[in-house]
């Protein structure tokens, strides 16, 4: 059969293509100028090795495969265009949790139809199974939680051990399954239910402020079952792609987990991060508001201003009137600069990319590392729907659930601006000491009205 | 493809990602993830050849949620990343051009 | 091993070499370049069996020139990497010490 | 056969922890922190490796193995301990070569032997075995070169021809050879002799200048030798550190070429970097000498100092003596740098390693780019056995050999002390300017000589 063999060399070489390209995607993502180009590598591989794989010997079921496709890839088109930024992040779990289903139902697929296979084949088919399974069900607790739909973490004690004995169980379902032992429906049924149940236990606990890790950690585990399905199939660019990821991902939750200043052992067992049950703390001192034309001739006679946005930027929209309100200020010969924490917002890099959107110069915009001793030296920190990320409780209070966590130094500015619509909490739930200090003043509103204002305060200053 | 043979594959696979992932910096993690969720979105690949393969109706039945799931993923994780890195690519551009004082 | 399974391979070990190296400092090509000749060194296991299937005199020969040879590769690219790393052993420990703030 | 199959795997084990080894040993000594640890973990996986081949199914002649071993090694010990410093380029070299030869000794076996392999692995031999032995050819010709065995650069019109020439012959055979179309002893034999003659004519024209990236490069090809005879053996270790190599040197080589602001091709190609026949420029003006002790007066009421060594304090191995000096210099509050140029002397890190060994910390040495913007801030560069790496001519004269190297500028210092033995010609053979500007003095003498002198001289002033 030349026909098959020359249709098979075709798809193999078309596969090896696709590995390179997702590599070298990959590589352009990791670096800021050379990203956007990276994912239209990535892309071009994708589709190369989807049409290709029609092609495939012997393959059947081509109007269900197409509409599933049709259907699958529509919905995720149409919701992934539409998504706000904000809510990238619970997307990102949504898409990745299908990918981590997908692997489980090849698992599936293959440990129901139980033909004769090697015990190495069978147990990487198991393992990839309870993996993708796992990331399955986890993820969509991530989504949920991320997305407002779950709102308490569910927690008791005996919460480890539980997670323990469903791991157990399934591990020893599996294990019949993979070695042989008792591979009927009802075996893998149970094993595959067994799977999604832990996904489901082992995220429920976790707060929401962890979700980003998580959901790394996820992905990273998706791009392991997938790694082990390619196995399974003998697909290459399924065991090159699916590794790839499962260490890029693995290495990229742990730089995460760094970023917060936690350990990943910690994101997952901790509990900390829970919206719910952290502490509110006790704060000494009064709010002294203050009207924006005072906050505006202030700034406009500052020597140097920096910018401390955070989530409330973010859900106010306020990108483009802040820098609009910075432009004035550079033009009167005022230093501004951007402070960015690296966890400010819901996602990592949150603020750069919406500053970006705004046009904000990247000279102008500097990072915890490179800014906090500039503190010291500004004439006013105006801290826009930002509130953890300076809350100075994270250097002095152990108790403090966000102990620990590199905060930027705002406290040490000659005069604080605080813009929030008022008394409302940050992530993690608990009070600011930073609002009460001496030399803060609360600039109440919506940020995107309360940067309009300020803009009409300094323009009325001439 | 032999056990050993198997495992150099794994082995140099996943030393590949985890250099090219290295360095890389904290403004850039989400897309990232994003990124690497598309690329996992290969699994439509071995969908395929399951639900091509699939005969009984539990078989298509699942084969063709496998299909709908990692289609999902292929094509969610693209368009959210496309989105994300386009904003990226103006202030890449902008750096170059407006700061190249800057290391 | 078949034809693409040796491609996937190559590829993946080259990705590998070249994202180990890509970022090397300056002061640090002699020390890099002795040590991957040290690496492949590894070409006396090849040639150990070469001569140890050596059969007519020639093999022979030829093969015992080539242990010889890959053998001083071996030895040699380890004894002057060595050497020379062991002055960056002092100096790197000096900068991780003396020199703190360095970025 | 139980016990030769458990050999087997015992044996593919190894090489799997081998791979591994040295693929993290490479990593680790890509950092200056790592990097001794790095040659320890390459180390134990050869150790490994070598170990296991002996339990190789099927081995004899271990007499002969063993006496190889122990002649080749013994003798590149030897070596390797005694060489100096200044001649490590020539020796990695050489053993580099030694690697070349060992690949392409393993192609010649098994091509003598003619056994029927399939057109895959006959091809690869073939291949591995000219960049084997043009790698084996060309880096004896690189160590003659820098050793001062071969002192002139063998150059004539029609060189890149005669190549082009030899490479199509080497390649015919090659060919006759790989798709089994004439196997014998002495097409064998023909082809084997082309490709080392290659390896010299190749080599030959090339200036020693040049000679570390051509090093470099044989590195490279090397590596690639390797992994092409271990796709020959079946041989995994050999394959995946070969193809690392191959690569990492691939890399290596351009970012070494990169450091001396030059291309590859025009490295090989080019004929620069010859000693014989850079043209020596015409200068105007005097050179003016300068004692000891006037010289250490100035220096040491002097606000800023920056030491600028070369290639003469490396072979006058002045470097203990310098930091000596500087010590005594920055007790009495003056501020001492150090600039390195990236290929001062006649290796990579050259300096680095050479003012590593002398004690002189890390935060007092800058490189090029740290350090160029501040020589105007200097009241002294007191230039140490430097030549080629300080000439401005570099920035000026397109027809000058150095022309475009970015190069140190001490001539913006307000005074500039040369330390060499008198007037001889720095590595590329051209004069220099700089020694002839009217704010440079010239403390003739040999560097460790001179700068005991200093040492008095600045001892003398209070
Ligand atoms: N970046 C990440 O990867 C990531 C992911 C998950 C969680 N987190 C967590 O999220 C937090 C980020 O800190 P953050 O300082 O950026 O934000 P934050 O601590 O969540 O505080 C946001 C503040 O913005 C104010 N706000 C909300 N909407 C506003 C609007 N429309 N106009 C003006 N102000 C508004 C809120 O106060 P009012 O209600 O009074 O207005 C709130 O105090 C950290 O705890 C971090 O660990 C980060
Ligand atoms: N680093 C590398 O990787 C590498 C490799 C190969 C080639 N190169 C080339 O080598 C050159 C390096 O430049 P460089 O400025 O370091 O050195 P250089 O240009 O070679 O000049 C060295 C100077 O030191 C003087 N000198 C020699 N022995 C001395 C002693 N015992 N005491 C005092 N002075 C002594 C010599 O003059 P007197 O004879 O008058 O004393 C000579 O002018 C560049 O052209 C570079 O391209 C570099």
């Amino acid at each position: 059969m030349p026909a098959a063999l020359s249709a098979d060399s075709l798809i193999q070489a078309s596969y090896f293509v696709t590995a390179v390209l997702f590599i070298m995607g990959l590589k352009r993502m990791s670096s800021p100028v050379t990203a956007r180009s990276g994912i239209l590598w990535a892309g071009a591989g994708m589709l190369v090795a989807t049409l290709i794989t029609f092609l495939f010997p012997g393959m059947t079921n081509f109007p269900l495969i197409i509409a599933a496709m049709v259907v699958g890839g529509s919905l995720a088109w149409w919701s992934g265009k539409r998504v706000a930024m904000t809510n990238m992040p619970q997307m990102i779990a949504l898409y990745n949790g299908m990918g981590g289903g997908g692997a489980a139902a090849i698992a599936a697929v293959e440990l129901y139809r139980g033909e004769a296979q090697n015990y190495a084949t069978s147990t990487l088919a198991v393992v990839g199974g309870i993996i993708g399974a796992v990331s399955f069900s986890g993820s969509a607790i991530a989504f949920g939680k991320l997305q407002g739909l779950i709102t308490r973490s569910i927690r008791f004690s005996g919460q480890q051990i539980l997670n323990l004995l469903l791991l157990a169980a399934a591990a020893g379902l599996g294990g019949l399954v993979a070695f042989h032992l008792n591979a009927s429906p009802a075996v893998v049924t149970g094993f595959f239910v067994l799977a999604l149940l832990l996904g489901l236990t082992m995220t429920l606990p976790i707060g929401g402020a962890d979700m980003p890790v998580v959901i790394s950690l996820y992905n990273a585990l998706t791009g392991l079952a997938v790694g082990f399905e390619g196995f399974v199939l003998n697909n290459a660019a399924m065991i090159i792609a699916g590794t790839v990821v499962g260490s890029a991902g693995t290495l990229l939750t742990q730089l995460m987990a760094k970023a917060m200043n936690r350990s990943l052992g910690n994101v997952l067992f901790s509990g900390f991060g829970d919206t719910g049950s952290a502490a509110v703390g006790e704060v000494q001192g009064s709010l002294k508001p203050i009207e924006a034309a005072d906050a505006g001739v202030m700034m406009a006679f500052a020597q140097k201003v920096i910018v401390v946005p955070g989530y409330g930027m973010a859900v106010a929209q306020a990108q483009h009137k802040i820098w609009e309100l910075c432009q004035l200020l550079i033009d009167r010969g005022v230093t501004v600069r951007f402070a960015i924490h690296p966890v400010a917002g819901r996602m990592p890099g949150h603020m750069n990319v919406l500053l970006a959107e705004a046009g904000v110069p990247y000279d102008l915009i500097a990072d915890l590392e490179e800014i906090n001793a500039e503190f010291e030296t500004a004439d006013v920190a105006l801290i826009i729907g930002a509130n953890d990320v300076v809350n100075p409780v994270a250097r002095t209070d152990k108790s403090s659930p966000i102990y620990g966590m590199p905060i930027l130094n705002a406290d040490k500015a000659k005069n604080v601006i605080v813009i929030k619509r008022g008394k409302g909490a940050g992530f993690s739930g608990i009070e600011n000491g930073l609002f009460y200090l001496d030399n803060t003043r609360m600039l109440y509103g919506d940020a995107q009205k309360a940067a309009a204002e300020l803009i009409q305060a300094i323009k009325a200053v001439d | 493809m032999t056990g050993i043979v198997a495992l150099y594959i794994f082995m140099l696979a996943a030393f590949t990602g985890y250099e090219v992932i290295s360095r890389v910096p904290v403004i850039l993690h989400t897309p990232l993830m994003s990124g690497s969720n598309f690329v996992h979105g290969i699994v439509l690949v071995g969908a395929m050849v399951a639900l091509g393969g699939a005969q009984t109706p539990l078989e298509k039945t699942i084969g063709f949620i496998g299909v709908l799931l990692a289609a999902g993923n292929a094509v969610g994780g693209y368009v959210v990343t496309e989105r994300m890195l386009e904003m990226f690519k103006s202030s890449g551009a902008r750096r170059k051009g407006a700061a190249p004082e800057k290391h």
